[in-house]
């Protein structure tokens, strides 16, 4: 059984929003509700880096844990998914989220919190797989299409890697270990060149 | 209270799934996934994340019936926004463009898009376009009827051209054009008899053009995205991929990661590309080539440059070596303020590493010395031989998805398609290919003369139009300044967004002084509401290149066929179609369309494609039929990740898209040039020497190769381009076939329309135009060695002595240019801060259109400035204060800070895509109803100020003064 | 099932009932018989009644200070709940759904924003509360309150409750009890005190001409 | 939701936070960045991106963190508030929440069987002192029927999925959810008003006085058969007075800061407040169970004072005797049949219609 997961590679996330737009896209997700985003730290200085954040369709979800009207399942994938049915838009899970995926329509001040919104990792809901009536509520189910989430087949980089969790460990494991050794190789990467230039002073 | 209809209801629930939007539509065209969907029957799901009122619909359990689903056809083709060229497969379903999927098979992008491509299906919404024909009747936008609009803009045009000559109305172009389109637009202009006629090139790489070309020939990226896979260093220099070519960088890292390949940033501006980078360069604004002369110091002064290569392949260096001496790693210091340590780690990174490819965009290009910046990055590549293998090159990533076609197919003021140039032979050979009397495209032409050679005049038809960035001069110089007989008087933008030119507030009143302003464009663009007019304003709705179908050239010169995804939105149709139309009200379709198919008003795009391959042998664009460019496409998974080649399959040995030059006849069959200048191939393979375009031999030096040739080369050294008379001599004339010696005698490589001389001369293993040397020193530019100039609005006072600008010129590309007059006065006390300008990822160009796509427009809402923290304090501005930019020329613009080290002290950034707003007044209204972008912003070029480069009239927006105080 | 019922034929049912009732009642009263006055004329009934009609939206002097809670209550109530009927944005869509929309074309106005929404209810609510205790707890005001008097009120407030717990506009259930509860509120109404949302108009109308032909203003 | 279970969970979720971040270390680590570290110049060179990434996981960053998605938090990588938050909800304010409620219910229960109803020792006199106003009794009642309702809604919202959803089901349940949720936050700002107007209206009367420690010391009376002296109000009125005010002021405030998500106020925040909010409510609930029981099951003749306004003088005596001497010495009883009158329960003639006594109604 498969268990689904993201996974942003942060050398190479370069904060191009495509993951983002390709989620709108996908969804067609209204304005002012981003089931994806982007975040930059360490914004316009040395040690930059960017990582795209969604719903991390945790294996033991907090959302899950506090919904007070218990709508969330969990799919044999390993996805995490709420019935909108079901769902009152509290905010709970807006709470209990660390990593703030759960998403709600706001209109103006004294908003109602309309029914959450959240990533479905391109998995649909619990209607008919790719019924009118689930795209009308979750968006696309490619999971269904044997596709996987949009934003990750879009990512510029490949920096956004989803699917199953262990053959995205190989991915990036395979790609870990292949700058490690391509340093090896060539020895020490020019990141330090003037550092040591200044200290060692030049090699002529 | 409101009355509305019930139809438009669907449309105005979908807007509000995007956007409260007051989107009103003329067609069914233009619906959403949602709506389609709801459209069939569906009502708005009980948990709909509309919260509408709860009326029955609302309220009542979704009756959702299955979409019966017309076969849902998926369609190849090519992202409309940057100049990568990534593959998109659109899903098409009832017509209706349902959905995107990656295109994990295409070579560029596997799959891959930044934010503009992964968002590219809003196109199929366009909400926000321009719905139909539009004119501007004192101060009121009226719908018009397409007859109406051509009848009355034609009219007016051949009144200009009766009172004032065909000069007086401008043709300005758009590298959104596919490159039929462009071609067409190009041929437009000459049948109407002007060389008034420009795209955003110039504003763009028109200087790496000039340079690139006039080093080794061509004036184009030489290698490929792909190719840097095998680059052991990359050094990116005024560039940005990360933001302009996000897809750019999976191959970037792909040598960074595998190859460990130093990736090297030189910029004024800590860019996302920086971040990513292994070492990083932070120079002042406009000190590109003391910079580059820095890293060759060391160079020279390691011996690390290779010098056999110099020896056989490179003529002048040692003028080169004269002039960096002089470039002391103190002497750069003071002047970029780069510490020696950081120069020299990135020289000796980029020695140690080879073969290494140099990167740049217009960070290097739009500056008044543009054309000694790109020479100068060529010169290293020269100096490192890393010129013509894999993984080096200069690869230069253009902007445009087709700005490298426009230009090759030369939608310019200064050539013919092809880089024939202006000259009398040029338009022979042209009127040849579009088999037209000479003498008829002359008559069209104005009579007179603007200039002399040697006191001899020059015919019009023979002298370089106005260049687009100074139309503006065109319009407002005194009469008598203009080598022209009148000023312009009427301006036909065709898909140019006017806040990507300098000087907005001149422009504006250029603007008004227009007789006439046509726009043509899917959306309304600044130009529809900058000026103050209150009528002579037309505004054509085109389609977008996903209304119609052609050929468009990527940044690495190859030529992806572009197929329709949906038919034209609203009242829109193509470019081509609107140009034909243009044409029969001016009289001149009969000649235009002589060997073109039209049916409803619409040419045939692949007979265009056929006159064009059998136009363009300087470049070798006469290989790429539509058949091969459709075969291609079709089959483009089939080609190599990394050397683009295909093996086996339908396409068996070529180049993914034919990268120009593609040889000869599209029987020849020849692959295309992945790499240019690489001598370890044959040129049937896609093997090529430096072009001899300078002469044989200059002061008794040899400019030809020395003992140096492409693989399989029958001739093993240097030889001039390829004649008839080259052939006879050599005794390969006879190899002709009888038809070709017909068309061939007399021609050469260039001019021979039957692909013979080509054809023998690569059948030997020879260039068709040559083996010789690349010219480190080009003695026909004001500048022969490149040298460091100042930029005219300077901060550094104490550098203008040494390294002072240009004399002012009298008539340079008709118009006065301006160059010491300006750099004598010193603004640097009143406007303390440099101000440079660059992208975003989520905008681009103008960004009309982007701003325009609520999925865009929604993650960049503001237009901001860059401020380094001193300077914020200094001006006592906080994070998102509205601040005034104001600059020397009387401009100024209200803007947020943003506060980020990511700028040096006394340096500030703007980005340029925003237009809407003039100098803090909101035009927002001044747009036709429902057209107006979701964003509005300043354009950081209103601000922009004056400066041409000295060969090719390039604008500066890299380098001005600006003062910024809080409002 | 019963959602069928409620949507359908209950609800034309109650819509009738309510329509017919509202006109039986307003006819009988104004074509009902009545006495002729007899008196002289001192003044003009027609611009009496119009007079009382409005001065009439002011409590009396003298009885101000003794009613303060009830004026202000009331007023919170009454205006609270005009809001909520007509420019509640799902009303608005549900009336130009149901009643404003022949062949192609569609009336509507524009609805007030959720904000408001929520304010004009709390309103209502803290009036209507105040005014039914009021009834309750002040001896006076229970002694001439009449069942009617407690069944109108609550119904009231049912059918505003229920309104309220149905914002989230998404289960159909809480829909249905909300037009349940007003299609009783609709068939109760021509038949009790509720009508005052129509007669207070003519019954004004009736003192103040009365008063306006002695000349006494009122 | 067990005890058990609940830790389960908290500690499988923090595994899941760690190894994500486990997996970013391990390319912090690998990468050339870094590995060059450990090249010939490591001693120079250290690594700032573990505690780059440490810093994210603690929300702690020192450099500036952006997003091109402008909303609540969105900067915000993990907040390792809402862990605790969950924790908090889903082991303690649940948990402890139904035990308190059910065992201050329970005593309440044996009380009544072994203490029975507090009659009053003289057995009521028929004699009648005016007590409350109207207004005072609408504001009572009003916050009374507010408050229940909120109570209700809530304890459906918090106790709901362990108690109700088996009952009823998901489907039926989450209606009734989404109701108390919208009442909920409905009639929230009609309770706070209210309160409000409460808190101006009854403050003078419920300041402590001296006297009142001695009625703490006799437990109000409940302890023995001892008499205890009270004024208006009681100490132990007083007290139910003040508990009402502060927990309900503390309700409020944090329940607005809940139910208006977009004055832009974070996660953190919201979560703090929903703590008080808790805590706060189970504390009135419970002890609003104690006074529900004394002043209706609970004492004689009690009741009779929000209904009426007017209660026996006996029982005044007997539980505010200083407040009855004042109405002796002020002569302000009322006689049983003035008193019938003025319930009407008798019919009423012109001159008692016109009785000053309906200046009450004020």
């Amino acid at each position: 059984m498969a268990r689904m997961k993201f996974y942003c590679d942060a050398e190479r996330c370069i904060e191009c929003n495509a993951c983002v737009t390709a989620c709108k896209n996908e969804n067609e997700v209204p304005w002012g509700v981003n089931r994806r985003r982007v975040v930059t730290i360490n914004d316009g200085v040395p040690g930059e880096r960017s990582l795209s954040v969604a719903c991390m369709h945790c294996s033991d979800a907090p959302c899950a844990t506090v919904c007070p009207v218990d709508c969330f399942y969990t799919t044999d994938d390993g996805v995490v998914l709420h019935d909108k049915d079901i769902c009152i838009g509290c905010g709970y899970c807006f709470y209990a989220c660390p990593f703030g995926a759960p998403q709600f329509p706001e209109d103006g001040a004294f908003a109602s919190r309309g029914k959450m919104d959240k990533c479905t990792f391109c998995a649909g809901g619990p209607e008919e797989d790719n019924s009118a009536d689930e795209y009308q509520k979750y968006g696309s189910n490619r999971l269904a299409e044997g596709k996987l989430p949009l934003c990750a087949e879009m990512c510029s980089t490949k920096s956004l890697l989803a699917g199953d969790a262990n053959v995205v460990a190989d991915i990036f494991r395979k790609r870990v270990v292949k700058r490690g050794a391509s340093v090896l190789n060539k020895g020490v990467s020019y990141q330090n060149a003037s550092l040591r230039a200044s200290s060692v002073g030049k090699d002529k | 209270m409101k009355l509305r209809k019930v139809s438009e209801q669907v449309v105005v629930e979908d807007a509000q799934t995007s956007l409260e939007s007051n989107a009103t539509t003329s067609s069914g065209n233009a619906v959403s996934r949602r709506t389609f969907l709801r459209n069939s029957g569906v009502m708005a799901g009980g948990a709909s994340i509309v919260s509408a009122g709860f009326g029955l619909g609302m309220m009542k359990k979704a009756e959702a019936k299955e979409v019966e689903k017309g076969a849902t056809t998926q369609v190849r083709t090519i992202c409309s926004h940057c100049s990568v060229g990534c593959g998109i497969m659109a899903e098409v379903q009832n017509g209706v463009w349902t959905g995107q999927e990656p295109a994990f098979d295409h070579p560029f992008n596997k799959g891959g898009h930044c934010a503009k491509g992964a968002a590219i299906r809003e196109h199929g919404h366009g909400e926000r376009r321009l719905k139909y024909p539009t004119k501007l009747v004192n101060g009121k936008w009226k719908k018009v009827s397409w007859e109406q609009a051509i009848n009355e803009i034609g009219d007016k045009m051949l009144e200009i051209r009766q009172q004032s000559g065909p000069d007086s109305v401008y043709f300005l172009g758009s590298a959104k054009h596919n490159n039929e389109q462009a071609y067409l637009f190009r041929k437009f202009a000459a049948m109407w008899g002007t060389n008034n006629v420009d795209h955003q090139a110039r504003i763009c790489h028109s200087t790496t053009v000039a340079g690139v070309a006039n080093t080794w020939g061509y004036g184009a990226m030489t290698n490929s995205f792909n190719d840097i896979h095998n680059s052991q260093a990359v050094l990116l220099i005024g560039s940005n991929p990360a933001e302009a070519h996000p897809v750019a960088l999976q191959h970037i890292m792909k040598a960074k990661e595998e190859n460990n390949a130093p990736v090297i940033v030189i910029d004024p501006r800590f860019t996302r590309t920086a971040a990513h980078a292994d070492h990083y360069l932070k120079i002042r604004p406009g000190t590109d080539v003391p910079i580059v002369w820095g890293m060759l110091w060391h160079i020279f002064e390691n011996k690390w440059e290779d010098k056999e290569f110099i020896n056989q392949r490179v003529y002048g260096m040692n003028d080169i070596r004269k002039e960096v001496a002089k470039w002391t790693p103190e002497e750069v210091e003071k002047v970029t303020g780069v510490p020696e340590n950081q120069v020299y780690a990135a020289a000796k990174a980029m020695a140690n590493h080879r073969p290494g490819t140099f990167i740049w965009c217009m960070g290097g290009t739009q500056h008044t010395v543009g054309n000694n910046n790109t020479r100068a990055y060529c010169v290293f590549q020269l100096a490192l031989g890393n010129m013509g293998v894999a993984g080096g090159g200069t690869n230069i990533f253009r902007g445009h998805d087709n700005v490298q076609g426009a230009t090759d197919l030369g939608v310019l003021a200064n050539t013919l398609p092809g880089y024939y140039g202006l000259s009398s032979g040029a338009w022979k050979h042209w009127s040849g290919v579009w088999d037209l009397d000479y003498e008829w495209v002359k008559g069209q032409f104005d009579g007179g003369s603007y200039e002399k050679k040697k006191d001899k005049d020059i015919h019009v038809m023979n002298t370089k139009g106005i260049p687009v960035s100074r139309w503006i001069d065109g319009v407002l110089e005194e009469k008598g300044n203009i080598a022209q007989k009148d000023n312009v008087r009427g301006m036909i933008f065709w898909g140019h967004a006017p806040n990507s030119q300098t000087r907005g507030k001149e422009m504006k009143k250029a603007m008004e002084q227009l007789d006439m302003l046509v726009v043509v464009d899917p959306y309304p663009t600044v130009s529809a509401v900058m000026h103050d007019r209150t009528d002579g304003v037309y505004l054509l709705p085109a389609a977008t290149q996903f209304e119609t179908y052609g050929s468009i050239t990527a940044s690495n010169r190859s030529i992806q066929w572009r197929d329709r995804v949906i038919e034209p939105l609203f009242e829109s149709s193509p470019d081509h179609t609107i140009m034909y139309k243009l044409a029969k009200k001016l009289n001149i379709s009969e000649q235009m369309f002589k060997n073109i198919k039209v049916e409803n008003d619409e040419p045939l795009i692949e007979d265009i494609t056929r006159e064009l391959n059998n136009g363009l042998w300087t470049i070798g664009y006469t290989g790429q039929s539509p058949e091969r460019l459709k075969k291609h496409q079709k089959n483009w998974g089939q080609f190599d990740y990394t050397t683009l080649k295909a093996e086996g399959g339908a396409c068996d040995g070529d180049y993914y898209g034919m990268p120009w030059p593609c040889w000869g006849t599209a029987e020849m069959n020849h692959p295309g040039t992945p790499n240019l200048y690489d001598t370890s191939k044959s040129v049937a393979d896609g093997g090529l020497t430096f072009r001899a375009r300078f002469g044989v031999e200059r002061d008794g030096v040899n400019l030809l190769a020395e003992n140096s040739y492409s693989k399989e080369s029958e001739i093993k050294d240097g030889y001039p381009e390829f004649s008839e008379k080259l052939l006879k001599k050599l005794g390969w004339w006879d190899e002709l076939t009888a038809e070709e010696k017909q068309l061939a005698e007399g021609k050469n490589w260039k001019t021979d329309r039957s692909g013979g001389i080509q054809r023998v001369a690569i059948k030997h293993g020879c260039s068709p135009f040559g083996n010789a040397k690349a010219r480190a020193m080009v003695w026909t530019f004001p500048d022969p060695v490149p040298i460091h100039r100042e930029p005219l609005y300077t901060s550094r006072r104490d550098l203008v002595e040494k390294y002072p600008t240009y004399e002012d010129r009298k008539s340079f590309w008709r118009l006065p240019t301006r160059y010491e007059s300006i750099q004598a006065k010193d603004y640097s006390k009143d406007f303390p801060i440099i101000l440079t300008s660059g992208r975003l990822v989520e905008y681009e160009g103008g960004g009309d259109e982007t701003r325009s796509n609520p999925w865009l427009a929604e993650l960049q809402p503001d237009m901001f400035i860059e401020i380094h923290p001193r300077d914020a304090n200094n001006a006592n501005i906080k994070e998102d204060d509205d601040v005034w930019v104001a600059t020397p020329e009387g401009a100024r613009v209200k803007v947020k800070a943003m506060i980020t080290r990511r700028v040096e002290a006394g340096v500030a950034f703007m980005p340029y895509h925003f237009g809407g707003v003039f100098e803090g007044k909101d035009l927002r209204s001044k747009y036709p109803a429902g057209s107006d972008p979701y964003v509005l912003g300043e354009a950081c070029n209103t601000a922009m100020t004056y400066g041409y480069d000295s060969v090719t009239q390039m604008q500066e927006t890299k380098c001005s003064l600006c003062r910024i105080s809080k409002v | 099932m019963i959602a069928d019922f409620i949507d359908g034929p209950f609800w034309y049912f109650s819509l009738t009932v309510f329509t017919i009732g509202i006109i039986w009642k307003l006819v009988t009263i104004v074509f009902g018989k009545r006495k002729a006055d007899l008196s002289v004329a001192r003044g003009s009934g027609i611009s009496g009644a119009i007079k009382t009609i409005f001065s009439r939206f002011k409590a009396d002097k003298g009885m101000t200070p003794h009613i303060r809670l009830q004026v202000v209550a009331g007023y919170m109530f009454h205006l609270g709940l005009f809001a909520l009927l007509f420019f509640a944005a799902p009303h608005v869509l549900f009336l130009e759904e149901n009643f404003f929309s022949f062949e192609g074309m569609s009336f509507s106005w524009t609805p007030m924003p959720h904000w408001a929404f929520i304010i004009a209810s709390e309103f209502a609510f803290l009036g209507l509360l105040m005014l039914w205790l009021h009834r309750v707890l002040n001896p006076v005001s229970r002694l001439i309150s009449t069942a009617d008097d407690h069944i109108a009120s609550i119904l009231t407030f049912v059918v505003m409750l229920t309104g309220c717990l149905a914002l989230l506009e998404s289960f159909n259930e809480l829909r249905l009890l909300h037009r349940f509860s007003v299609e009783l509120f609709l068939i109760y109404f021509p038949f009790s005190r509720l009508m005052h949302a129509f007669t207070f108009i003519p019954s004004r109308a009736f003192t103040g001409a009365w008063f306006g032909r002695r000349g006494i203003s009122s | 939701m067990s005890n058990r279970f609940m830790s389960k969970h908290s500690q499988k979720f923090t595994c899941q936070i760690y190894f994500f971040l486990y997996l970013i270390f391990f390319l912090c680590l690998l990468s050339p960045l870094n590995v060059s570290a450990s090249g010939p110049a490591a001693s120079k060179i250290n690594n700032p991106s573990n505690d780059l990434w440490i810093s994210v996981r603690h929300n702690t960053e020192s450099g500036k963190v952006t997003s091109q998605v402008k909303s609540v938090d969105s900067t915000v990588l993990i907040n390792p508030q809402a862990d605790r938050w969950t924790r908090f909800r889903m082991t303690q304010l649940i948990n402890y929440g139904l035990f308190i409620l059910s065992v201050v219910a329970v005593v309440i229960m044996l009380f009544y069987l072994f203490r029975g109803r507090i009659k009053l020792e003289e057995g009521l006199s028929g004699i009648m002192v005016h007590r409350f106003t109207d207004y005072e009794r609408i504001l009572h009642w009003m916050l009374a029927i507010v408050f229940i309702f909120l109570a209700g809604t809530g304890l459906i919202l918090l106790f709901g999925r362990p108690l109700l959803i088996p009952v009823l089901g998901h489907e039926f349940f989450s209606v009734l959810a989404s109701a108390s949720k919208e009442g909920h936050n409905l009639f929230g700002p009609i309770f706070f008003v209210s309160l409000l107007l409460m808190l101006f209206r009854f403050v003078r009367r419920n300041i402590y006085a001296k006297g009142d420690l001695t009625w703490l010391l006799k437990g109000g009376g409940l302890i023995g058969k001892s008499h205890v002296t009270g004024g208006f109000f009681n100490m132990g009125e007083k007290t139910w007075y003040w508990i009402v005010i502060l927990t309900g002021l503390a309700i409020s405030v944090s329940g607005l800061v809940l139910v208006l998500p977009n004055f832009g106020q974070g996660r953190v925040i919201m979560e703090l407040s929903h703590v008080v909010h808790g805590i706060a409510a189970i504390i009135l609930v419970s002890v609003s169970f104690g006074h529900i029981y004394l002043a209706t099951k609970g004492t004689e003749g009690t009741l009779e004072s929000m209904k009426t306004g007017y209660v026996d003088i006996k029982w005044a005596e007997e539980h505010h005797d200083r407040w009855a001497k004042e109405c002796h010495d002020n002569d302000r009883l009322i006689s049983a049949e003035d008193y019938a009158k003025l319930q009407g329960r008798v019919v009423l003639d012109q001159n008692v219609s016109a009785s000053p006594l309906m200046e009450e109604t004020k």
